[in-house]
């Protein structure tokens, strides 16, 4: 039996419910997660104040509702899973090291923020700054996977060491800012700017792109690596068609400001 | 029937608006000076506008009606507007500000059209 | 002939972010206005000939004049009743009211901002990302052989910035301007250019690339040839800028709003301040924000030593948190957040994004500010308050961090920011330790003694 | 609070009275620690508890320009550690660069009640007082940059020393400053006018002045010792964290010759090895320089691991440690008086100058023949946190600890040092003077520093534990200028605190001689330069000699 909350009262202002993970709730029964401490605005009040819970923490819990102005869901967790029917507000996951979350609809801006393991599932958008880190740290996420099934915006995976994202539909400006290592994979459209500043890492793009000039064209190639990881993608339900898989990319490197050790791939048809 | 034009408005600020804006922000001097935008004469022959004519600027956020003033195409590439800040900049503006703060209030795509009088 | 007339000498312009503390004001004492400002700049001359006292309540409650205790009492009551307060503006008082504000703002667990984030306050989260070269406003002068304007138009944002940094004659540059090489970049060619001895134009928002471009030319790195065709500036331009940059023997680098308000905000600056830095590997570069309202670095400055954060501050868990996009007030606007606001010397009502104005307009908001305002009208408590720098002393930063005492010209009848919100801070202590059933309710008597809080 | 206190049966540890662990009554009466009291008095029963006066830090970066720069620069730093605030206190953030709330209440709860800030530029001492206002709880003053000062340096080209005094005491007062601060004196010409140089000798003449270094600690070590300000040029050698650098910090002390002069973060100064090379410790050195001379006064500047923020008015050395991981970096000029270096920074165990500089600074603690002139800093938050106090404490006073610990670090470090070999530990007394006694004496500051009649009743009242990190990492009370701020560990009061600073005196007509050079080169109004009296608020003034 896995927890079940529904929002009874929607928030007048932003909750911050921080404290509502799975591996936190485990072992607590409907009462005692009625009065986990979440914060309404500059007041603390209880999870109960909000929703209804039915069930017992065994690892897996449900959220439903509107929970768009719900934010820091999942943040920290390290096991079990969380599942929200709906959208849900910033900092989804934030720091998160290990479990799996699975949104319905869609998030806010900062998913996974600074996450060193973990996954996080989107079936909807996110905004901003996915996988990314918090102003002033040059380090976003260590490790883990995020997908989103619909659109990212600006700054996807700015600073990210290690991991992987995934956006099914178009990102923004600044893809792969400053990334350290690691992947992001973009089928739909990117958006300028791509790889600024990357020191080394993966960007793989569906569509041509404009390049920074200080992006240089290496070749045209079949990495293996893309095949797989391709395959692995398509079994999840995002919309790869076979020649991504076969065919050609054009590989840049960059950014040549920095260690010019990046490299960004371009499907070419 | 009018002519719609898609351009990129530049709001900024003007030393005129700056003088103005002591008088106080609801004295006609400052109103006067933000809601006129200036445009290349070359942009407003094409669009059959004079000096002083009302245009309609409009996005996918909202839409105003200002004044419009030539400037010589050497000071003011063809293309680009630039307004003072105020009211009318406001309606355009997008509160996106993508994890920043900073809303995107320069360089904004905005459609242009004659009011006819 | 009036013959009540005061001088005022070594008095500070707070128009813009300059500062310029060299006014010598002549003032009819009989009649309270400003006849003469020696040394101000046309922005300045109107800054202190329009400010005289005008005829309206110190304070109003939804429109009907009330006493200012009656405004300071509902005030706090606002302010400690909302669960997301905001406060915002900040930029046009002294450090000593902003220091007020910070303070309650803290009290009440609300969210703290100031215009910096609709101004500079990119420059702010570049300069986190990744630092800055930078310098007082004199070494521009003394030392400066090559003089860079980026984004920016000062000749009619801050008319007596080429003071600083063109014009004067300096330690190590005798002649002045004709031992200054000045470059403008910009989009269109503004009233500043004249100025310039190079000017480059560029396509509209390809700052950054033109940026990027630079930085790899300076570190000897490959630049495809496109180039010249993304920003409109030819390559041997950007070659030549670039031995400029190299061989100066002190360069800056001044840059406005156009790097911050336009796609890649922070990013542009970012550029900008990393290309300033890049430049040390083979001479001494600096690089500063032309920043705005008279007091906007100030207010940077208290909010930062305050809190740890320069703007965009939430205290809704009793300490400080930090997140442009989330903290800051367009978003806390639009996004819905607010529910109540505190808007000091500001005017959000006419130049936000139109979604946050229309949210500003459903909720309780108190102004202080010194003229009428479309804030102010929408206001359910408006306090007129004394103009900084004419009618009260205090403190304020120029751009450059350096601070600069206020020499007053005449008495306002309205009380000052400073005092109203130092009233509007004790009585929220009073009802939030109340709320909290506190001991500390016997401890603010000390405690307010004592001028921490 | 009533006016009245006597606290009774604590273990008293009052070295400048020499009073080393006696049980015996203090009383305390208008803010002030008085003979006696009468019997009714509120008593507060301090049984089982270790007293000492306030603690006075002698060189920290609390407040100013640069300390907000650094400030922020590091909003992540500030994340992972909030500092909420009470009833009574304001809230804030921490990390190695603090808000000024959260440095004057974590000051506070370490016992320290009086911190000097070590480095500011004439142009920021309105900052600085301002921020200081806003620094709770401690009494502080700071020290003012005049090493690189032009106008100074001009005077001592046309050898004008008489000027060259008056000039000094006019910066002083106009500032409202405790004493002067040399950093690198000569080294900003170089880094500002000729592409980032440096200068690398004591003796190296600048082209512009025509003056070395060594003249310019010179003058200020005769000037400031004629005028008798409260504490003496506070010098920040040349050549900082250069190997081989200890030849420049022994020149530097000769230089003062029997004149008293304080050398600040001595540790960083104290390297031997070639320059460009990997260094070895001179400590031993450095030690018996100091012990064999008794005008001289240094503070160690000890490296703890973990994080940290270099932030310094020498610039070319933030410049060169920023090149070792090319991360984000401020550099800022002062107009005509000096430059400065920001960077955040992380002492590691495993790397081998890391390790050597925190060997070495414990070196110098274990080899200091007089505890009255060694005194305990971090050169917060350059070498650490001063929140790491607690933690050097121990490693001072328990040499199974320090054991342990040299165990952990990179031991090729460690084999260029004697510190395995020093068995050493310091006792109650010696904390107490590293720590207030001898800060307090250092600065003149007669009633600091120890529990006499007629000190101001700045107390620390500790639980007498074994763990000494533990012990003094969170004392039981404490109470500043008699208001009883921590009690049982919280917070039941605020303090506002007062600015401490100097006046000597001066011939004013030089004010009209520095006014058109003034004029010249800087970009403000001289009657609006410096930090006018009703900036002040609440201050005292400590006498110079001469005023």
């Amino acid at each position: 039996m896995s927890l079940e909350l529904s929002m009874h009262t929607p928030p007048e202002v932003p909750l911050e419910a921080e404290l509502l993970t799975p591996d936190r709730t485990v072992g607590m029964d409907s009462n005692a997660v009625s009065g986990i401490a979440i914060q309404h605005g500059n007041r603390q009040v209880t999870v109960g104040d909000f929703f209804t819970v039915k069930g017992k923490g065994e690892g897996e819990l449900h959220l439903e509702g509107d929970l768009s102005r719900v934010k820091h869901l999942g943040s920290g967790m390290s096991s079990g899973s969380l599942y929200i029917h709906g959208d849900v507000g910033e900092h989804l996951g934030a720091g998160m090291s290990g479990g799996k979350i699975v949104i319905d609809g869609n998030a806010g801006s900062w998913v996974g923020p600074e996450m060193s393991g973990g996954r996080i599932i989107i079936k909807g958008d996110a905004k901003h700054l996915v996988g990314s880190a918090y102003r002033g740290s040059a380090v976003g996420i260590t490790g883990g996977e995020i997908y989103i099934h619909g659109n990212v915006k600006n700054e996807t995976g700015h600073g990210m060491r290690n991991g992987l994202i995934v956006a099914g539909g178009n990102s923004g400006d600044f893809t792969g800012v400053n990334m350290l290592a690691g992947t992001i994979i973009v089928l739909g459209e990117m958006g300028i700017r791509s790889g600024a500043g990357m020191k080394r890492g993966t960007i793989i793009s569906m569509h041509p792109t404009e390049m920074l000039p200080t992006f240089s064209y290496n070749c045209d190639f079949n990495p293996i690596f893309l095949r797989l990881m391709l395959r692995a993608l398509q079994s999840q339900n995002f919309n790869i068609e076979d020649k991504q898989i076969t065919g050609k990319y054009q590989r840049w490197s960059g950014d040549s400001v920095e260690m010019n050790r990046g490299e960004i791939l371009i499907f070419r048809e | 029937m009018a002519k719609s034009e898609s351009m990129i408005l530049i709001p900024g600020r003007t030393s005129k608006q700056g003088t103005s804006l002591n008088k106080g922000k609801l004295k006609d001097e400052y109103i006067e000076v933000s809601t006129t935008v200036e445009m290349n004469l070359d942009d407003m022959t094409r669009l059959k506008l004079q000096e002083g004519d009302q245009v309609r600027l409009s996005n996918e956020i909202g839409s105003t009606v200002v004044r419009c003033k030539g400037r010589k195409p050497e000071d003011l590439p063809a293309g680009i507007l630039f307004i003072a800040y105020g009211p009318p900049s406001s309606q355009l503006m997008g509160s996106d500000t993508a994890g920043s703060g900073m809303p995107l209030s320069k360089h904004m795509r905005v459609s242009v059209e004659k009011v006819s009088a | 002939m009036a013959d009540n007339i005061r001088t005022v000498k070594h008095a500070t312009c707070t128009f813009c972010g300059c500062v310029c503390d060299d006014m010598e004001l002549t003032v009819d004492m009989d009649k309270k206005v400003i006849t003469k400002a020696k040394n101000a700049c046309v922005l300045g001359r109107a800054w202190f000939a329009e400010h005289h006292i005008e005829d309206r309540p110190a304070a109003m409650i939804d429109g009907k004049e009330v006493t200012v205790e009656e405004a300071i009492e509902e005030a706090a009551q606002v302010l400690a009743g909302a669960k997301f307060p905001i406060t915002y503006g900040l930029s046009d008082t002294t450090c000593e009211a902003q220091r007020q504000a910070v303070a309650i703002t803290d009290i009440i667990r609300g969210t703290l901002d100031t215009t910096t984030s609709v101004c500079h306050g990119p420059s702010g989260l570049a300069f986190q990302g990744v630092g800055e070269s930078t310098m007082s406003l004199g070494e521009v002068k003394n030392r400066a052989d090559l003089v860079i304007y980026w984004g920016g138009n000062p000749a009619e944002s801050h008319p007596r910035h080429f003071r600083y940094a063109v014009t004067p004659k300096g330690m190590f540059i005798p002649n002045g301007k004709k031992d200054r090489t000045v470059v403008m970049i910009d989009v269109r060619k503004t009233p500043s250019a004249p100025v310039a001895d190079i000017l480059i134009q560029i396509k509209p928002g390809k700052d950054f690339e033109l940026l990027w471009a630079l930085r790899a030319k300076v570190k000897g790195k490959k630049v495809d040839p496109k180039i010249e065709e993304i920003t409109g500036v030819p390559l041997s331009t950007i070659n030549d800028l670039v031995e400029r940059m190299k061989n100066c023997r002190y360069g800056v680098l001044f840059f406005g709003m156009g790097l911050t308000m336009t796609r890649g905000r922070h990013f542009n600056s970012g550029a900008l301040l990393a290309l300033a830095t890049d430049l040390n590997e083979f001479t001494h570069f600096v690089a500063k924000p032309v920043r705005g309202h008279g007091n906007v670095t100030g207010a940077d400055n208290v909010v930062s030593w305050q809190t740890g954060y320069p703007f965009g501050v939430n205290f809704s868990r009793g300490f400080p948190r930090f997140n442009p996009g989330e903290f800051t007030t367009v978003d806390t606007l639009s996004h819905g957040d607010a529910d109540a606001a505190l808007i000091i010397a500001s005017d959000p009502a006419s130049n936000f994004p139109k979604a946050a104005i229309e949210h500003l307009k459903t909720i309780p908001v108190i102004s202080l500010d010194t003229k009428q305002t479309l804030t102010s009208k929408i206001a359910h408590v408006a306090f007129a308050t004394a103009t900084y720098g004419i009618n009260t002393t205090g403190t304020v930063y120029r751009m450059d961090d350096v601070p600069i005492p206020l020499r007053p010209a005449f008495d306002s009848p309205y009380p000052s920011d400073e005092e109203i919100l130092t009233a509007i801070r004790k009585r929220v202590h009073e009802l939030i330790l109340s709320r909290r059933g506190a001991r500390g309710a016997t401890g603010e008597a000390k405690v307010a003694s004592k001028q921490v809080l | 609070m009533a006016a009245m206190l006597r606290i009774v049966n604590g273990s008293i540890h009052d070295p400048a009275n020499d009073i080393d662990g006696e049980v015996r009554d203090i009383c305390i009466k208008d803010g002030k620690i008085v003979d006696s009291l009468p019997e009714n008095a509120p008593r507060l029963d301090a049984g089982g508890t270790v007293i000492m006066p306030g603690g006075v830090d002698i060189h920290s970066h609390i407040a100013g320009p640069k300390v907000n720069l650094a400030r922020k620069l590091q909003p992540e730093d500030h994340r992972r550690d909030p500092h909420p605030g009470t009833d009574y206190t304001r809230s804030g953030s921490g990390g190695t660069v603090p808000s000024t709330f959260a440095t004057g209440y974590r000051y506070a709860t370490l016992g320290y009640t009086t911190v000097m800030e070590a480095a500011v530029t004439p142009l920021g001492a309105l900052h600085t007082v301002e921020e200081l206002h806003d620094t709770p709880v401690i009494d502080k003053g700071f020290y003012v940059l005049l090493g690189n000062n032009i106008y100074l340096q001009n005077l001592l080209k046309e050898g004008k020393q008489e000027e060259f005094r008056h000039a000094v005491a006019w910066w002083i007062n106009r500032t409202k400053a405790f004493t002067t601060k040399l950093v690198n004196p000569g080294g900003d010409e170089p880094w500002k006018g000729k592409r980032n140089s440096n200068v690398t000798d004591i003796d190296e003449k600048s082209d512009l002045f025509n003056v070395s270094p060594r003249q310019i600690i010179e003058a200020f070590v005769k000037t400031v010792n004629e005028m008798g300000l409260p504490h003496p040029p506070h010098v920040h050698c040349n050549n900082l964290g250069h190997s081989g650098n200890y030849k420049t910090t022994l020149e530097t002390m000769k230089t003062a010759g029997d004149l008293r002069i304080h050398l600040a973060h001595i540790q960083f100064h104290s390297y031997g090895g070639e320059p460009g090379k990997n260094p070895d410790s001179k400590a031993a050195e450095i030690a018996e320089y100091i012990n064999n001379h008794p005008n001289i006064s240094c503070d160690v500047g000890q490296v703890m691991f973990g994080k940290s923020t270099i932030m310094t008015a020498d610039a070319p050395l933030a410049y060169l440690l920023r090149g070792f991981n090319k991360g984000k970096w401020v550099n800022a000029d002062t107009e005509c008086e000096s430059g400065c270096g920001i960077l955040p920074f992380s002492y590691q165990e495993h790397i081998f100058t890391h390790a050597l500089q925190w060997a070495i600074g414990l070196e110098l603690f274990l080899l200091s023949g007089d505890p009255w002139r060694i005194m305990l800093s971090t050169d917060h938050p350059n070498g650490g946190s001063f929140m790491s106090y607690p933690k050097l404490i121990r490693l001072l006073m328990d040499k199974t600890f320090r054991k342990e610990e040299i165990g952990k670090v990179n031991q090729k470090a460690i084999a260029k040092t004697n510190l395995p070999a020093l068995d050493r530990e310091y006792t109650l007394n010696e904390i107490a003077i590293i720590t207030r006694a001898a800060p307090a004496r250092a600065l003149s500051l007669k009633n600091k520093g120890h529990l006499g009649p007629g000190a101001d009743a700045d107390i620390t009242i500790y639980d007498d534990q074994e763990d000494k990190e533990m012990m003094f990492n969170a004392p039981r009370y404490v109470i500043k200028s008699g208001e009883m701020i921590i009690q049982d560990h919280e917070f039941t009061n605020d303090y506002y605190g007062r600015i401490l600073h100097t006046a000597p005196a001066f011939d004013e007509a030089i004010a009209e001689n520095i006014r058109p050079f003034f004029e010249d080169y800087y970009s403000i109004e001289f009657d609006n330069y410096g930090v006018a009296d009703n900036y002040l608020h609440e201050h005292e003034i400590i006498p110079a000699k001469n005023s």
